[in-house]
């Protein structure tokens, strides 16, 4: 790819940006959010058209209009976001828009047997006729993987692959990037863990405001060096010291025996003020219902839950705001923000009732003013109090997600996944907001499918278990190994 | 089982017998009299009525058709919604052997044959109109119609209305011919635009009621009530209670409640065997406030 | 949906300006065309009241459509609140203004009544309120030929058919030299300011927004969906009873029939002519009011040329396509 | 979206099975109440050759919902399609089959050219086809009107009037021993064993469903998802042309009225009572099917229990309420 350039309505998201990939190659693509990698990629797999610039293969210029032509190349591209038809089934998806047919009819058992094929070759076993929809997350990218795979790419791309997956399915696809590699595949890699590149990239190249710092053999880059490249500054240590809890403290949530079936049946979790709870677990283990039963945004069967000694009756997230708890969602577009409102239309959803005057208008200037003050807190990178929150950038809007609840008075705060697909620097300013929170009296519970987030930034680990707490650990006696050996159960 | 009704109406004759009525829009005021007339005469012979509303649609007069003949009754009356349309019902009402009449709206297609049509006669009716509106705006001057030109019956209207200007006031114009598909809502509205692009008007005639009290609304608005003559067609209930008030100036008036007498009178003949007139006109009359003075 | 939209606030007035500008355009020429008839103050007045009825209607479907949802059964509720109005009102020893509330009050608790009906299978079972309100839809008028069996209902007392001419709007009519029926304009005006007030400056109307920008979101933020999804169908079975009373004062009586016509479609047509999204998140009152009067002085303005009444229905048609179109490109490439 | 669908073969034998179980009882019940002459074999052709009419409609409304869009244009395109064909069968200088043949192609023409148009700005401008589709809905009626001057075109040949009793068509019911006529009966069993054929096996109907799931996706897969939606829109264009024709062929002419009372909304409850979500993604022309089979059935029982027209707007209304409701509770708790 030489000198690519594409803008969007207000942002130049790329500049002059150019790229080579060898056969057997693994090129990581890093760069904080908003950098350009996934609008690269969409380029290069016929997603998009670009401005400016061409694209070489096998050193013959190729024009990519449509992911049909790239296709044809043999460009394969695993989308950020989740791409695959839910209705549909796994075999369905895996030939969308390469049906095999006879005589005019599709032909349903050549695409199992394609299917088959893939599937095998993959080593994964994988139900071939259930809608996708019912497949957990992880099946559901190992879906998207044997896609591109069928078509017989001889470039593929990976837009995040493991930010939805559990160790374990990390491991076997890190295996499977080493079977492509052998096998003479040129792969794009792009993540935000940065620990991963050691394992599996050959080259790095950095991309910052759409414009290539620097590209490396990956065994000349150390990972802060690369994070300095990344935000154009050195940064601190990865994970904040964590406060220690005075013996006093007090149980700030207390759960007990909260049910939901078919998940959660019994569950007991005690918080104390200025703690942080960290859940871990494998895709599917239940951690997000647990949070949502708490929150009031599913209602829970049975059980209790206390806030500062006193009960709570939470059926909904009206209640639950009402009682002091904050959640926040692991999907921020679809479940945490309105896109298409604008930042201080954001930040006082929650709590509006509190900017009514008497006159039961809303008083949009204590609205802004307040908008104001959560943006210089919390360092929010907007234009104004004004600004869509679509047009914000992962990290800035979440925090514009944690300003949404900080502005209210909360005692608990539920984090699903609060750096899920945002860049280094977001996320210490996010670690460093949890631990102010805890400084100041809060009761916090993480779940995050980053191990070691989780170990860093909690007093206390649960491993999770089919919506239920398997087993304990104090933040220093817990490593990696076990927790994850509890988390998979007897089965691992 | 297929015997023609022909032989099953000479083994009864009497009574007992059942006959389907499809009306093509049974809210209106006019049908529901000649729906009326026919009860109360079909009382006297001893004939069932089962009437159904074809609601302005040709497909579900059909179907309806089609369902009288699935019930095998022993005579069939229509309005059609659609002249054209309805011959492929009759046909079919033909070839299952029921005798089908028509009242009001005629069919004019080349399928199917009707015994007998028994309706008012519209040109006489649409002249009896114009008539009352020469008498009301004088000898010039331009008036204007609130049209609903698919309808048969209104073209006949329209035509005889058209006619009378011409024989007994040939002053008098027509300056506006509007389709307002005659809903009252629309009547309004559309008059209402009249009035401000024909100041000099001096007539209305609506093809029915609901249009022409739909003008009457608009010329409220437009300070005329009196100053402009308003002449209907039907006469129900509130247009008489506005010519009584002196806000329009008269309708023509059919007499519907005949209609549906006089097809059931033909019916009877048919039954005992006789052959009824292809045609059976009922005439128009008119109703203005010397009637309303006389009626109350 | 991907193409980014700029700050909301300068967006709409960008919007207005841009309507404003055509519309003037637009009416300098037909009034030429009409000979002055068009720009005339009773045509102007005439036009308003025209628009009054359908722009009251498009009031409440603007909530529901902000929400993504949509209420096709508002045509029917005019009739059947008509209807039953006219039918109360003829059984009420009253007289006058009390008479006047009474009714209009029955209308309203028909119409709210009828709205929540509408948004209890949307709220509870989650249907697509397109199909919950097309059954409304049948199931009013239905009600409504049965309870009138088919026929107008004339109003025995003859207060309604004076109002808007006498006491107040007699005077007001006197003081702007204007012919006409201001009556359906002071509602018009009336409703129109209370509901954009309520849609741009509460509580209510910041949740309507944000629910039909992310209803889930807004859920989680403690927003009560389901009451502010409900209230939105009543508004519009509310806004349908008005429309219903005035057409009845209108003709002194309630008829099965009207409302019938192409009420409904109309009303949607201003909606989204008038910038509101049918995929919810996005819109305003004013917006609507704009929709209404293109679509309303286009009518007048072709009954004033004389256009044969089959081709308006065709440029009509054309017009909002073209109006949506416009809209689109201006956001794309604006 | 969130209730997630399970095996999609499964769900729709269930849906099959469950409709038709209550589907039997019903029967049973009305032919006992209306003395045998529901089930009789006269009434069975004739609720059968009335439903062919609405389902071919619904045929193509189900290809453009399950694309999650919708076509409010069908019943003005019944309207257009026949006036136009009574035209060129008026002015061809043909006869017999040829006639019939021409006749039948150029309404088929202007169907697809009416949902190309349809499908354009939906395709090119992303607007919302419930807008493109309304405004279609106008043309084409204004154009209908216009080109017939309102007045039903009567054919001149007598081609098309024994079209169903001569020849093959009267050989069959003399052999079915059953009164009415079979010729739209025939056309629905063609057209709908086509169009399920092609929506179940091929790749385009494929393309359909996953367009339907997840545009995006889709795209992104390689499935040239304008040339779908396009072909979908023309379809649906198409399917309306043929019913245009039936009532025709039916009526011996093209009228402009045919098509324009809620034979558009009949046919989108069709589509929906049979299963079809509007959300887009999942739906069969079998379950369409008997969408139409039980309104139609449910019409035809209750005229022959003579029950009154008013109530049965409003039964109608209620029935499809509960058909979808029940669909969803069932998916629910089943
Ligand atoms: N469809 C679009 N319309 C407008 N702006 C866009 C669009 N897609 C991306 N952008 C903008 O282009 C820039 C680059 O985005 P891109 O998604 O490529 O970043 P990224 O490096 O993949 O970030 P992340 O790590 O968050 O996935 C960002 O500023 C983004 O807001
Ligand atoms: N759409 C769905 N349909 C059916 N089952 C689902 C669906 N989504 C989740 N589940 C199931 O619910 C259970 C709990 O899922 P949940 O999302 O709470 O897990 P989690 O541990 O939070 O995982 P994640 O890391 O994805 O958040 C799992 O068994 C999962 O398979
Ligand atoms: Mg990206
Ligand atoms: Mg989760």
């Amino acid at each position: 790819m030489r000198g690519i350039a594409k803008a969007f309505p207000g942002v130049q998201a790329l500049a002059d940006v150019s790229l080579s990939l060898g056969g057997g190659e693994v090129l990581a693509l890093v760069g904080e959010n908003g950098a350009g990698k996934s609008t690269l990629m969409r380029i290069l797999a016929g997603g998009l058209a670009a401005d400016a610039g061409e694209i070489l293969i096998d050193g013959k210029r190729v024009v990519i209009d449509a992911p049909r032509t790239a296709e044809r190349l043999g460009v394969g591209m695993i989308y950020q976001e989740f791409n695959l038809v839910p209705q549909l089934t796994a075999v369905e998806n895996l030939v969308l828009g390469d049906e095999p047919t006879r005589r005019g009819f599709l032909d349903t058992s050549a695409a199992l047997e394609r299917a088959r094929r893939i599937f095998e070759e993959l080593r994964i076993a994988m139900p071939p006729d259930v809608p996708v929809a019912r497949l957990s997350v992880g099946q559901q990218q190992l879906v998207e993987i044997a896609k591109v795979l069928s078509k017989r790419a001889r470039i593929i791309v990976m837009d995040e692959p493991t930010a939805a997956l559990t160790e374990n399915e990390i491991e076997r696809l890190f295996a499977l990037v080493e079977r492509l590699k052998a096998a003479g595949k040129g792969i794009v890699y792009i993540s935000h863990r940065l620990e991963e590149l050691a394992r599996i990239a050959d080259r790095v190249t950095i991309l910052r405001d759409g414009r290539v710092i620097e590209t490396r053999a990956e065994r000349a880059f150390p990972e802060d060096e690369i994070v300095a490249a990344m935000v154009g500054r050195q940064l601190d240590a990865h994970y904040p010291a964590l406060p220690p809890i005075a013996q006093s403290a007090p149980v700030v949530l207390d759960v007990r025996s909260l049910s939901r079936p078919p998940q959660i049946d019994g569950l007991n979790l005690q918080v104390r003020a200025g703690e942080i709870v960290g859940l871990a677990g494998l895709i599917g283990a239940g951690r997000t219902e647990i949070l949502r039963a708490i929150a009031g945004a599913d209602v829970p069967r049975g059980g209790e839950i206390l806030i500062d000694g006193r009960v709570a009756r939470i059926r909904s997230p009206i209640d639950a705001i009402g009682a002091g708890i904050a959640f926040i969602t692991e999907d921020r577009k679809a479940q945490g923000l309105v896109l298409g409102m604008s930042v201080r239309e954001n930040v006082t959803l929650a709590h509006l009732a509190q900017y009514v005057n008497r006159d039961l208008m809303i008083d949009r200037a204590r609205e802004a003013r307040t908008t104001q003050r959560m943006i210089d807190e919390l360092d929010i990178r907007t234009p104004s109090t004004e600004q869509l929150v679509k047009n914000l950038s992962g990290g800035t809007q979440q925090k514009v997600v944690l300003a949404k609840w900080l502005i209210g008075t909360v005692r608990v705060l539920l984090f699903d996944e609060p750096t899920r697909g945002i860049d280094v620097a977001a996320k210490a300013e996010i670690y460093a907001l949890m631990v102010g929170l805890a400084q100041r009296g809060s009761a916090i519970v993480m779940v995050s499918s980053e191990l070691p987030e989780v170990l860093g930034m909690a007093h206390r680990i649960f491993a999770v278990r089919g919506g239920a707490l398997v087993r304990s650990f104090a933040h220093d006696e817990a490593t990696p190994d076990a927790v994850m050996l509890a988390a998979a159960g007897a089965a691992a | 089982s297929h015997s023609t009704s022909q032989s099953t109406t000479s083994a009864s004759a009497s009574g007992g017998k059942r006959i389907g009525v499809s009306i093509q829009n049974r809210e209106a005021q006019f049908y529901q009299d000649m729906e009326a007339g026919m009860r109360s005469e079909a009382a006297k012979y001893g004939y069932s009525l089962d009437v159904v509303d074809a609601n302005r649609d040709n497909a579900l007069q059909q179907s309806q058709v089609e369902d009288f003949i699935s019930q095998r009754v022993d005579a069939i009356v229509l309005t059609p919604y659609d002249s054209q349309a309805i011959g492929s019902a009759i046909a079919e009402a033909n070839r299952a052997g029921i005798p089908v009449f028509t009242a009001d709206i005629a069919s004019t297609s080349r399928l199917g044959t009707v015994v007998a049509h028994v309706a008012s006669d519209n040109v006489q009716g649409g002249f009896q109109a114009g008539k009352l509106m020469c008498a009301a705006v004088g000898g010039s001057g331009g008036v204007a119609i609130i049209d609903e030109p698919e309808v048969t019956s209104v073209q006949d209207r329209v035509r005889g209305f058209r006619e009378a200007l011409a024989q007994i006031c040939p002053h008098v114009t027509v300056v506006a011919d509007v389709d307002a598909g005659g809903q009252r809502d629309r009547a309004e509205s559309d008059t209402s635009d009249l009035l401000q692009s024909n100041r000099s008007l001096k007539g209305i005639f609506g093809i029915n009621d609901d249009s022409a009290l739909g003008a009457l609304a608009a010329a409220k608005a437009a300070g005329l009530v009196g100053k402009i003559a308003i002449v209907g067609y039907d006469a129900t209930p509130e247009a008489r209670t506005a010519i009584a008030a002196g806000q329009m100036y008269g309708d023509a008036v059919q007499y519907p409640e005949q209609i549906g007498r006089k097809t059931i009178d033909a019916i009877h003949e048919y039954f005992g065997g006789k052959h009824p007139p292809k045609v059976v006109h009922v005439n128009v009359g008119t109703f203005t406030r010397a009637n309303a003075g006389a009626t109350h | 949906m991907t193409a980014g939209a700029r700050q909301p606030v300068k967006i709409s007035w960008l919007r207005i300006i841009a309507a404003a500008t055509v519309f003037v355009a637009f009416i300098a020429a037909i009034d030429v065309a009409a000979h002055g008839a068009f720009l005339s103050r009773g045509n102007i007045a005439s036009v308003l009241s025209q628009i009054s009825y359908d722009f009251i209607l498009a009031i409440g479907e603007t909530f529901v459509i902000i929400t993504a949802g949509i209420d096709l059964s508002i045509g029917s509720l005019v009739s059947l609140c008509g209807v039953v109005m006219a039918i109360v009102a003829n059984s009420l020893h009253l007289s006058g203004f009390l008479l006047i509330a009474v009714t209009l009050v029955s209308g309203l608790a028909v119409g709210a009544l009828a709205g929540y009906v509408n948004a209890l299978p949307v709220v509870k079972l989650n249907l697509p309120p397109f199909i919950t309100t097309l059954a409304m839809m049948q199931i009013a008028l239905g009600a409504s030929y049965m309870l009138s069996h088919g026929r107008p209902v004339a109003l025995v007392s003859p207060a309604f058919g004076n109002l808007g001419y006498g006491g107040f709007f007699g005077g007001l009519t006197g003081l702007l030299h204007v012919q006409g029926n201001l009556f359906p304009i002071v509602w018009m005006l009336v409703v129109g300011l209370f509901f954009s007030t309520l849609l741009t400056r509460t509580r209510f109307g910041r949740y309507v927004l944000a629910i039909g920008g992310n209803e889930e979101a807004s859920r989680l933020a403690g927003v009560d969906v389901a009451r502010a999804k409900t209230l939105v169908y009543v508004i519009s079975g509310v806004c349908a009873a008005i429309v219903g009373f005035l057409y009845m004062a209108l003709f002194s009586s309630g008829s099965p029939q009207t409302g019938t016509g192409n009420e409904m479609l109309a009303a949607i047509a201003a909606v989204v002519v008038g910038g509101t999204s049918l995929m919810g998140g996005r819109g305003t009152i004013v917006g609507t009011f704009f929709g209404a009067l293109l679509i309303g002085s286009l009518n007048n303005a072709m009954n004033l040329l004389h256009v044969d009444s089959y081709l308006q229905m065709v440029v009509l048609g054309a017009v909002i396509l073209l109006a949506v179109a416009l809209d689109e490109l201006r956001k794309r490439y604006l």
